[in-house]
């Protein structure tokens, strides 16, 4: 399936971070998914393949947002950091076993 | 290899973390450097956000010094005293929003010292070097 | 230019929304741009093509943010609503002809 | 039609509105229906979200009335009175972020009058009927 057909007829909603995610970035973070979350959005992408950078700041934004979105029958899903200093965080707290994972944003969206 | 880092302490200015240990590290030649930066930095990071959420520190001290096979980095903040761990410890298993920060710095330091001074606080990590082959330099 | 390819290399941040878009949701979708442009997102399109209602205080929310991103040197866009009943607060304001307005998602990623 | 729809003034009772609108202008004819709803819905929910906004009501009552050539919507609140535009007037053409409502409202409407009376506010919006051959009922 086309890539933006998927996040129409999925209803998935896409948020792509860039540089870091940090205490700092993660306020804005939580502003994007809560509002996602609101509007009745429970299928969102996170793609962090461009992200080199995230602390436990940043992770226990996304692990609320995808306690959240599972509560309500979506998910919040990852597209893997590649950068080994953001995909740190997730293997020291063995997240990366929590998150569904994809290797790409067209990946996600098509496979999800 | 005796650098000193002093930053006020908020979420922004801590970001001069890994530019500094970047810096401090290089030193140890461009393959210990590189396979300990990023852990380092994360350690340090997570310590110093603790210091400003929990010990509500207005300015923080970061201290690079050189052992004979480990790096030490000591972090003095002006903060409340650390009272143990508040809240539950995480369960590697069952995903919780908050408290990983501490797990994460155990896991990545060889050890870590807590000790209350009269300013403040004084954490001493230890990160041991990789491998003793690339110590090109002192 | 692949359209999911676009939002990378152009850092383009994407919301859709779907049924209405008044006081109650201009909330979060407020919440959502304003996370947008505090990680310094100033490239935002905004799909309203599947919106059937739009009130002032949606627009309102549209508006701001539109602001907000040309001062940063980015915009917001939309994709068109199709519903006559959303596309028609746009006409009675003039603000159809203030906003960029693409035909559909991929126009608005791949056209920027 | 003489219908009375009574919500508590809050956005997400408002709602009801548009399909109160729709069963009490089918009486119209489809046609007239599909080409009158969506307007005067936008136009009373701009009127009902003001009520909300500004006049804090916190109960709105709406009446649709036939004339001849007409469909009045009387909006009927227990909030505080209007004392007139607040703020600036828009232009057109210099995009500001507030204020759109009213501009809205006349825009849509044939005419609009308001009253003040004992109980609170009583604003009267009269829409055209698009044209006169689709009145199948009464
Ligand atoms: N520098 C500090 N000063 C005071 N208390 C601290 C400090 N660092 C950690 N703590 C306490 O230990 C707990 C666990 O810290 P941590 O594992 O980093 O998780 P989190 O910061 O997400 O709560 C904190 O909630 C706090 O009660
Ligand atoms: N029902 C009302 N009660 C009191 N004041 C009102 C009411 N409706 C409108 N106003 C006043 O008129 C101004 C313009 O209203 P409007 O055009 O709807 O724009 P906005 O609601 O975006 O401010 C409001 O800011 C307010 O001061």
């Amino acid at each position: 399936m086309d890539p933006i057909l998927a996040t129409y007829e999925m209803n998935i909603a896409t948020v792509e971070l860039t540089d870091r995610l940090d205490a700092l970035e993660a306020a804005p973070l939580r502003g994007i998914l809560d509002g996602h979350i609101q509007l009745g959005k429970s299928r969102i992408l996170v793609d962090l393949s461009k992200v080199d950078f995230i602390d436990s700041a940043g992770l226990a934004a996304l692990v609320k947002y995808m306690k959240d979105a599972r509560s309500m029958g979506g998910d919040l899903r990852l597209v893997a950091p590649t950068h080994p200093d953001a995909l740190r965080v997730f293997e020291l707290t063995r997240f990366d076993k929590v998150f569904t994972m994809y290797d790409s944003m067209t990946a996600g969206l098509t496979e999800w | 290899m005796n650098d000193i880092l002093r930053v006020t302490a908020d979420f922004e200015a801590i970001r001069a973390v890994g530019p500094w240990l970047r810096s401090v590290l290089e030193p140890l030649g461009p393959e210990q450097c590189a396979a300990m930066a990023g852990s380092i930095e994360l350690a340090v990071h997570e310590m110093a956000t603790n210091s400003i959420d929990h010990g509500k520190s207005t300015s923080i001290e970061l201290k690079a010094q050189r052992t004979n096979d480990a790096v030490d980095i000591i972090l003095t903040d002006d903060g409340l005293p650390f009272e143990g761990r508040q809240g539950p410890a995480p369960h590697p298993d069952e995903p919780q929003v908050r408290g990983y920060g501490l797990m994460i710095v155990e896991a990545l330091t060889e050890s870590i010292d807590y000790e209350r001074i009269a300013t403040g606080n004084r954490w001493t990590m230890r990160f041991a070097l990789e491998s003793n082959e690339s110590n090109s330099s002192t």
